[in-house]
């Protein structure tokens, strides 16, 4: 029988919504008991998922079980027909690559949840719109159907927007619509290629349509004009269509300017989910639905995306160093750190992949407590300049360690888990065929000078140096503050001393994943 | 004589009928008219019947329109008398309450 | 190879200074591990325990040092046994670390990264210099950081930086290498920023806060570098273990030599190049030497520990690890880079006037010699520098760190002399120091500092002619003579003549009164006050401690522990402070000794300082023969064959061979080279500054006008600070720190770009999605318009074209009954027509 | 009578005459009867139309009936022709003839135009639409027609038996009475009209 566990986990949250929304407005404590309970549990299933369940297979395991038609070898698949005229299934299953942003996701809206207690116009709404959103990211990583996958994806982006749109700050409506249609643009895309690829392929599943795609038969030929596009060949054009549609939500370097806006106004827990875990559906989506897909298109084009991933690192340490706004210059960090997933897929090589993989889940555990530190100034200043602070350090003394270690594990210092996926990532662009990505690399090395520069400057101006008066009587950081922020300081350093616990789960599908993308080069 | 005959002048006599309502003024003209009709559609019945199989069907239809047509003249005649009543005239065209 | 002792020889084995993998990897990790222990507690309870902590951490140093001393101890016995001394604690006892992947099997095909304890001559050197030199300073830092504000803190960080650094020292592999070298970069940039949470101590408060970035950064530059150079290295290696890496690039050069002669490969050249960068960038060579002087914004224990012995030394250290993988041609960059900041930093070394900067550049000149004898081949000479080098300028820092403890925080040379009267342990301490840097026969310095000379001239003589080791050769002596000059020029100016305190405005005593004055803060006062406090001592004391401390090495361990406990009593006495009143420095208190426990660190690491060099020689008689090349006891231990395992080591000294006859002529003109050079360099020290002040004033101003313009550009550090934006602008007068200044970034233009680049992402991207957001508007606005004027008016006509036809129908609404029949009849007509015409 | 009357009823003389002798042309004795009912029954309702008083009408329509009692009779159901006649002549000319009595007569009515216009429109569609169907439309005539045989009593039979026409039969009875209350009812002369008439009388 199909073990129920993933549907329990994606639709958990949806259950709670459910019973938030029978509750009455005023009984708000019932609200939030109700959304705790719920992320909880998801919580404890994903990581009882994660830890015990999940069975290591070796490469040779998952190979051997691609004769039946699984190429991924994914785990606890559940396969029911849903709309079955077209051939929809609600074909779920998780491997290597997802079962870690699963348990993320989970243990950030947790901790979401909790964070927003702290916000009181936090109505009911918006906790069934936050539970909301689980299902849709969890849905995401655990689809293995195309139009599953475009489904949850849309999930998603819906209760995003009210969220950003309504508890924001000042410009929320501009960031929340720009947000809006940013991604909507995208998903459209995605949109035609997912459609073209049903017509040429007949399957909306995934691991048959890379079954087809690396057996070279995905090749638009029953399309009209043999499934030319705009002048380009059918694989090429359904690869540039995904990937712009991946693009946008990494963000890479043309596509990211919606991200500072939509972290400035979103409220803090919202943009810790927004960084922690929203930047990753992108390049999830990519290694998942864009590369297997069209494996010689992302072949040829490896090495522009090695340089929009180069030019996004280098880019957005620059910017974030010139930035005022604290919350602002932390979506750039988020910016510059995507650009090493983007280098690592481009690379092609096991630890480049590898590290790209690592790389989005210790960013999201990072760049979640970033966000929260800047919540912590922002519950008490009420103002996000970074030339507005000063000596902190002597008036909060505990906030200012906490902000150290967020900083250093940001900044990929060793020993916490931001270096082992960046030197993964640059060991392993280094190691491609294509040497022209040793020059990216080099380049990409300016990214982590610099990426120090940013940090420590904002920490001079908010930490160290005179005492702001008008902070004098600022409180220390409170526990609740503390206890949102432990959890994913504690995950970075332990990530950091022992990668195998990340490793280990992953590296299978990345060998598998890479073998498949070689067969045909 | 044929078929075609008795339908040439069943025909003939419906045609009658619609002309005498439409074309006299006077609402007893319009009773007139439906007998006619009635006629008409009768001979039809008894022709057809006679020529096709001779059995009771078309003759039992005829006698049944004839029962009816009694009938409804007593309705229409006490329709036409209110009428009068009401209007105090027996052309159709000064019963044009419905105008608006 | 080994002159036998001549002593009957012991049974290796059973002996207890016999290597045994079993017990002594767990002794290496204990070692390892206790600082890292220490910090964990000190971090939670620190504030809670009594005396917070320090007593804790200095008894768990003094517990790593004693295991390093013993572990050196074993090395060295192992190398008069002539036994190899490599080991690997993967190999021998199994104790991996497995890193990336929990065990080999799961990364079929791909290298998994594991680490383990290597341990040789030169980390048995390296670790005991790193264990008692941080227990030395914990000790001394007991009674410097006294009362100062985070003083727990102060304890956590430096047992952590030891942690790290015994990590970098021990560890097999180049990833782990950089881990903790990473790691202390950390530590630096919180060490050296240690005052900028500490508003009360003015002048460093505000120098500190930018001072830590800007090291911080420009580690990091150097960092990067290495692991550019790391990369490289593994693309074409796949592996990070040292071992792994000196055969395969031995391999790797000769094959490359087969195929074409003369040449070397040019990706190792790179890589090499690379990892020498993050020697650069850690060992504050030529480029990037501009964070080293400003680190003296952190306290003096740290500048003597980190600046001084430890941390930069680790570059070295790395050279020393990486040496099998440089080719001939890094070889002579690494040589050229090395003899240009000897001088460079020598030459701005005479020029300064702060007591600490005068070390700090002493310390980049020495790196520069040591760097530049790896360059010229002469490894063993390089790290023989390294280890005397460590103890002495330990030892320097620290007096120097007591003369200011001792003077009321004051630092510029110019308001000290004649401190020999007051402060007479540290006077001892601090010359013998100073002579052994010079270079002075029977002292450590001469003969590491020769080892170096002898190496580049017998490059020179030898045929091994380059660019580099000419320069070197020429240049180096230079240097030493210039570093005789400079430290006896401090001695001078601080220990002679008259005590003169206030002669020159200097911002950091004259502050650390003044800016407690004006803090308005209630607990500042505290902290302030806590300052003066500790300065009060009473020098009676001292005299006992002068006595009690004998010259006995191997006592010195016990007994420092034994003071220690002495010292505590002390402190509470309470003496009445001489000074308390504020301000008014004209009245200036005498400068008085330091307490005990600062006086037991001194002396310990004077006398390693001094006879670090050759006390443990062969035979001692023989060093007594200066003139005749006396084998010390490092390079006993230390050689090609003993680092790198005898067939890379026998192929590494071919390649820097040099014939008898030319070894024993370099002999004959180094070392007579090194003595003038040095006696020279003390002469003309004492000729300007020895007698008297105000005679050195007139001597020096007529000198330095003459040569105006040089000295001006010597002064201001050759401007490479300004040049690369990186100065350090403390402004004490403005209260308001700028709201943004521009000096901060280790490349000051790259903020400027980082402004412009936000600037366009503000109005460029960011406008063309507006741009399509508002055409977007304007194109809704558009078809907001043609909506309502084409489609609505549309829809009205056609509302207009129904009521006309609605008007029409009207009519045959007469009421008249006939015509409704008529139209129906006509109607069913033409229907009936209609339907049988089709 | 005027010029156009009499014109008209020559021509329908005339036409008769010549229906009658071209029935006879065809059918012989019985087309000549056949052609005479015919005559009677079209020349009868033409009158009716013509006619500028109600009154004469009323009376040309007893030809009518008449002639489709004849009609009926040369097609071989005897019961029927009689039940015409009974029914039709003696029961609803009888009304209609009540209302011509209840209602004032108007001689200036009839728009000899109209009725010229609506003879000709109404006859020429009619012809059209039989034409067509004569055209299109063929019909199975028996080839030997069956002999009359006692059709009343079949008749009666079949109005009392059950799967038949009983049901019809006993709703038939229903409507008439139906009818026939409806008929009283609807109009009886109000209480409320008295008043009115009392009032102003």
């Amino acid at each position: 029988m199909q073990s129920q566990i993933l549907t329990w986990i994606t639709f958990l949250p949806l259950l709670g919504m459910a019973v938030i929304l029978f509750l009455p407005k005023t009984a708000m404590t019932a609200v939030k008991g109700v959304s705790v309970v719920a992320t909880f549990i998801a919580m404890v299933l994903a990581t009882k998922l994660y830890f015990v369940d999940f069975a290591h297979k070796s490469v040779a395991e998952i190979e051997a079980s691609r004769g039946a038609g699984d190429i991924l070898g994914a785990q606890f698949v559940q396969k029911v027909d849903w709309i079955s005229s077209i051939g929809v299934q609600y074909y779920i299953g998780v491997d290597g690559l997802s079962v870690a942003l699963v348990w993320l996701t989970t243990v950030l809206l947790f901790i979401g949840v909790i964070a927003s207690f702290g916000m009181e116009k936090a109505g009911k709404a918006y906790y069934a719109l936050l539970l909301l959103l689980q299902v849709g990211i969890g849905g995401v990583f655990v689809s293995l159907d195309l139009f599953l996958f475009y489904v949850f994806w849309e999930v998603m982006l819906l209760p995003m927007y009210f969220l950003i749109g309504i508890w924001g700050g000042p410009r929320r409506e501009y960031a929340a619509i720009k947000f809006f249609l940013y991604t909507l643009a995208g998903s459209v895309l995605m949109l035609v290629a997912i459609v073209a690829l049903r017509l040429d392929s007949g399957t909306f599943s995934i691991p048959q349509l890379t079954e087809l795609a690396v057996s070279g038969k995905l090749t638009g030929a029953s399309l009209p004009a043999a499934g030319k596009l705009l002048g380009m060949q059918f694989s090429t054009w359904v690869f540039w269509f995904l990937f712009i549609g991946f693009a946008i939500k990494v963000p890479v370097f043309p596509f990211h300017t919606w991200l500072p806006d939509a972290h400035v106004e979103a409220p803090t827990p919202i943009s810790v989910i927004l960084a922690g875990i929203l930047l990753k559906l992108g390049g999830y989506g990519m290694l998942r639905a864009c590369f297997p897909i069209a494996p010689d298109a992302f072949r040829d084009s490896a090495f522009i995306l090695g340089v929009l991933g180069v030019i996004s690192i280098v880019y957005g340490a620059f910017v974030a160093l010139g930035q005022s706004d604290f919350k602002k210059m932390v979506a750039y960090s988020s910016v510059s750190h995507m650009g090493y997933v983007l280098l690592g897929m481009a690379a092609f090589t096991v630890w480049g992949m590898e590290g790209a993989v690592l790389q989005m889940f210790n960013h999201g555990t990072s760049s979640a407590a970033l966000f929260l530190i800047v919540g912590v100034i922002y519950d008490r200043a009420h103002h996000r300049d970074l030339n507005g602070f000063g000596g902190l350090s002597q008036l909060m003394p505990r906030y200012w360690a906490l902000t150290t270690l967020g900083f250093f594990a940001a900044l990929g210092l060793p020993g916490l888990a931001g270096f082992i996926s960046e030197a993964m990532t640059l060991i392993g662009a280094f190691q491609a065929d294509d040497t022209r990505f040793q020059v990216l690399v080099l380049i990409s090395t300016l990214g982590i000078v610099f990426t120090a520069a940013f940090l420590l400057y904002a920490m001079q101006r908010v930490f160290l140096g005179k005492k702001n008066p008008k902070y004098e009587g600022i409180e220390e950081i409170s526990f609740r503050e503390v206890f949102c922020q432990v959890p994913f300081l504690a995950l970075c350093i332990v990530f950091g001393i022992l990668p195998y616990l990340l490793l280990d789960w992953m590296h299978p599908s990345v060998q598998n994943l890479l073998n498949i993308l070689k067969i045909q080069g | 004589m044929g078929l075609g005959a008795y339908i040439a002048v069943s025909a003939a006599l419906f045609a009658l009928g619609i002309v005498a309502i439409l074309v006299r003024r006077n609402i007893l003209y319009v009773l007139m008219g439906i007998e006619m009709i009635l006629n008409a559609a009768n001979i039809n019945f008894v022709a057809f019947n006679r020529f096709n199989g001779g059995g009771l069907e078309g003759r039992m239809f005829a006698i049944f329109v004839i029962i009816l047509a009694a009938a409804e003249a007593a309705v229409a005649l006490a329709i036409v008398l209110n009428v009068f009543h009401l209007f105090n005239s027996v052309k159709p065209a000064e019963a044009d309450l419905l105008r608006e | 190879m080994i002159a036998d002792l001549g002593t009957q020889p012991m049974t290796p084995e059973s002996h207890i200074l016999a290597f045994d993998p079993g017990t002594d990897f767990k002794l290496l990790f204990l070692a390892f591990a206790l600082p890292l222990v220490g910090y964990v507690i000190q971090i939670f309870f620190g504030k809670k325990l009594p005396r917070q902590g320090d007593w804790l951490l200095t008894s768990g140093l003094f517990v790593t040092a004693s295991i390093t001393v013993l572990m050196f101890a074993k090395s060295l016995w192992a190398a008069y046994h002539g036994e190899e001394f490599r080991h690997h604690s993967g190999d021998e006892a199994g104790l991996w670390f497995h890193w990336f992947y929990s065990s080999d099997t799961v990364a079929n095909g791909v290298s998994n990264v594991s680490a383990a304890i290597y341990y040789d001559p030169l980390g048995a050197a390296m670790l005991m210099v790193v264990g008692v030199v941080s227990f030395c300073v914990h000790l001394f830092s007991i009674g410097y950081m006294h009362g100062t504000p985070r003083y727990h803190i102060f304890f956590a960080n430096i047992s952590l930086f030891t942690f790290a650094m015994l990590g970098l020292v021990l560890s097999d592999n180049l990833l782990f290498l950089f881990v903790f070298w990473e790691v202390m970069g950390l530590m630096s940039y919180l060490l050296i920023g240690h005052f900028s949470h500490d508003p009360s101590s003015g002048y460093f408060h505000k120098w500190a806060t930018k001072a830590c970035k800007k090291a911080f950064l420009t580690t990091r530059v150097g960092d990067t570098c290495l692991l550019v150079g790391m990369v490289i290295f593994f693309w074409k290696f796949e592996t990070f273990r040292f071992t792994e890496l000196w055969r395969l690039s031995i391999e790797e050069i000769a094959r490359h030599q087969a195929l074409h002669p003369g040449e070397y490969p040019l990706w190792m050249t790179v890589g090499g190049l690379f990892i020498f960068g993050g020697t650069i960038g850690k060992s504050a060579q030529f480029p990037l030497h501009i964070w080293l002087p400003d680190a003296m914004a952190g306290p003096t224990p740290v500048s003597a520990m980190i600046h001084a012995a430890t941390m930069v030394a680790a570059g070295v250290f790395l050279l020393g690890r990486c040496y099998p993988m440089f080719t001939p041609d890094v070889l002579s960059v690494i040589a050229a880079v090395g003899t240009l900041t000897a001088i460079f930093a020598a030459t701005i070394g005479t020029t300064a006037n702060d007591i600490k900067a005068v070390l700090a550049w002493s310390t980049i000149s020495q790196l520069g010699f040591m760097v530049a004898a790896v360059g010229l081949g002469g490894v063993v000479a390089g790290m023989f520098h390294m280890v005397t080098h460590a103890f002495f300028k330990a030892c320097l820092f620290l007096s120097a760190g007591s003369v200011i403890h001792g003077c009321h925080h004051e630092q510029d040379m110019r308001n000290m002399g004649g401190v020999r009267k007051y402060m007479p342990v540290t006077f001892a301490c601090m010359l013998a120091s100073t002579i052994a840097i010079a270079g002075i026969p029977f002292f450590s310095g001469f003969y590491s500092k020769d080892l170096i000379i002898l190496r580049a001239w017998e490059n020179i003589l030898g045929g091994k002619f380059s660019g580099a080791s000419f320069f070197a050769a020429v240049g180096l002596p230079i240097a030493a003579c210039l570093t005789a000059f400079y430290m006896f020029r401090m001695i001078f100016m601080t220990f002679t003549d008259k005590y003169r305190p206030g002669t020159v405005e200097s911002p950091f005593a004259h502050h650390a009164h003044d800016d407690h004055g004006q803090d308005e803060h209630a607990d500042h006062g505290h902290a302030a006050h806590g300052h003066d406090d500790h300065g009060h001592h009473a020098p009676a004391h001292a005299a006992v401690a002068h006595a009690g401390h004998g010259h006995d090495a191997h006592g010195h361990d016990a007994h420092g522990h034994g003071a220690k406990g002495h010292d505590a009593h002390a402190h509470a006495a309470k003496a009445h402070d001489d000074h308390g009143a504020h301000g008014g420095h004209d009245e200036h208190a005498k400068p008085h000794e330091s307490p005990l426990p600062m006086l037991v660190a001194l002396c310990i690491l004077a006398f390693c300082g001094v006879f670090g060099g050759h006390f443990w020689l062969a035979d001692p008689v023989h060093s007594l023969k200066f003139w005749e090349h006396a084998h010390t006891w490092f390079e006993e231990s230390v050689s090609f064959q003993s680092l790198y395992g005898a067939e890379i080591g026998d192929k590494l000294a071919a390649a820097i061979a040099v014939d008898h006859h030319a070894e024993h002529s370099a002999h004959w003109v180094a070392l007579p080279l090194s003595l003038t050079v040095a006696s020279v360099g003390i002469l003309i020290a004492w000729l300007i500054y020895g007698r008297g002040w105000e005679r050195s004033q007139r001597i020096a101003g007529k000198i330095t006008h003459s040569i105006h313009a040089i000295y001006e550009v010597v002064k201001g550090k050759y401007f490479v600070d300004e040049v690369l934006g990186t100065t350090i602008v403390v402004d004490m007068k403005r209260k308001e720190e700028p709201r943004y200044e521009p000096d901060i970034s280790v490349i000051g233009l790259s903020v400027h770009f980082a402004n412009l680049l936000s600037w366009i992402d503000r109005n460029v991207i960011d406008a063309t999605v507006n741009l399509v957001g508002r055409s977007g508007a304007a194109v809704g606005k558009g078809s907001a318009a043609f909506d309502r004027t084409v489609v609505d008016g549309a829809v009205t006509g056609v509302g207009l074209l129904t009521q006309t036809f609605g008007s029409v129908a009207r009519l045959f609404q007469s009421g008249r009954v006939q015509q409704y029949a008529t139209f129906a009849v006509f109607g069913g007509l033409a229907l009936a027509a209609w339907l049988i015409l089709l | 009578m005027e010029a156009t009357d009499r014109l008209f009823y020559g021509l329908v003389g005339l036409a008769s005459l010549a229906a009658i002798a071209a029935c006879t042309w065809i059918g012989g004795g019985a087309g000549a009867a056949f052609g005479l009912f015919a005559v009677l029954v079209l020349a009868g309702s033409l009158t009716c139309i013509w006619e500028r008083s109600v009154v004469r009408s009323a009376f040309c329509l007893i030809g009518t009936f008449g002639g489709t009692a004849g009609l009926f009779l040369m097609l071989g159901s005897d019961f029927l022709a009689m039940s015409q006649i009974l029914i039709y002549v003696g029961g609803i000319l009888a009304l209609i003839l009540f209302g011509v009595m209840l209602t004032p007569p108007d001689l200036t009515e009839r728009k000899l135009p109209r009725v010229m216009a609506g003879l000709v429109a109404v006859g020429a569609g009619v012809a059209f639409v039989a034409a067509k169907v004569a055209a299109t439309v063929h019909w199975v005539e028996a080839a030997t027609l069956a002999e009359p045989q006692h059709e009343t009593e079949q008749i009666g039979v079949a109005f009392l038996a059950y799967d038949q026409y009983m049901i019809a039969f006993e709703l038939a009875a229903v409507v008439l009475t139906v009818a026939l209350v409806a008929a009283v009812y609807v109009a009886r002369r109000r209480k409320i009209d008295l008043e009115e008439e009392g009032a102003e009388g």
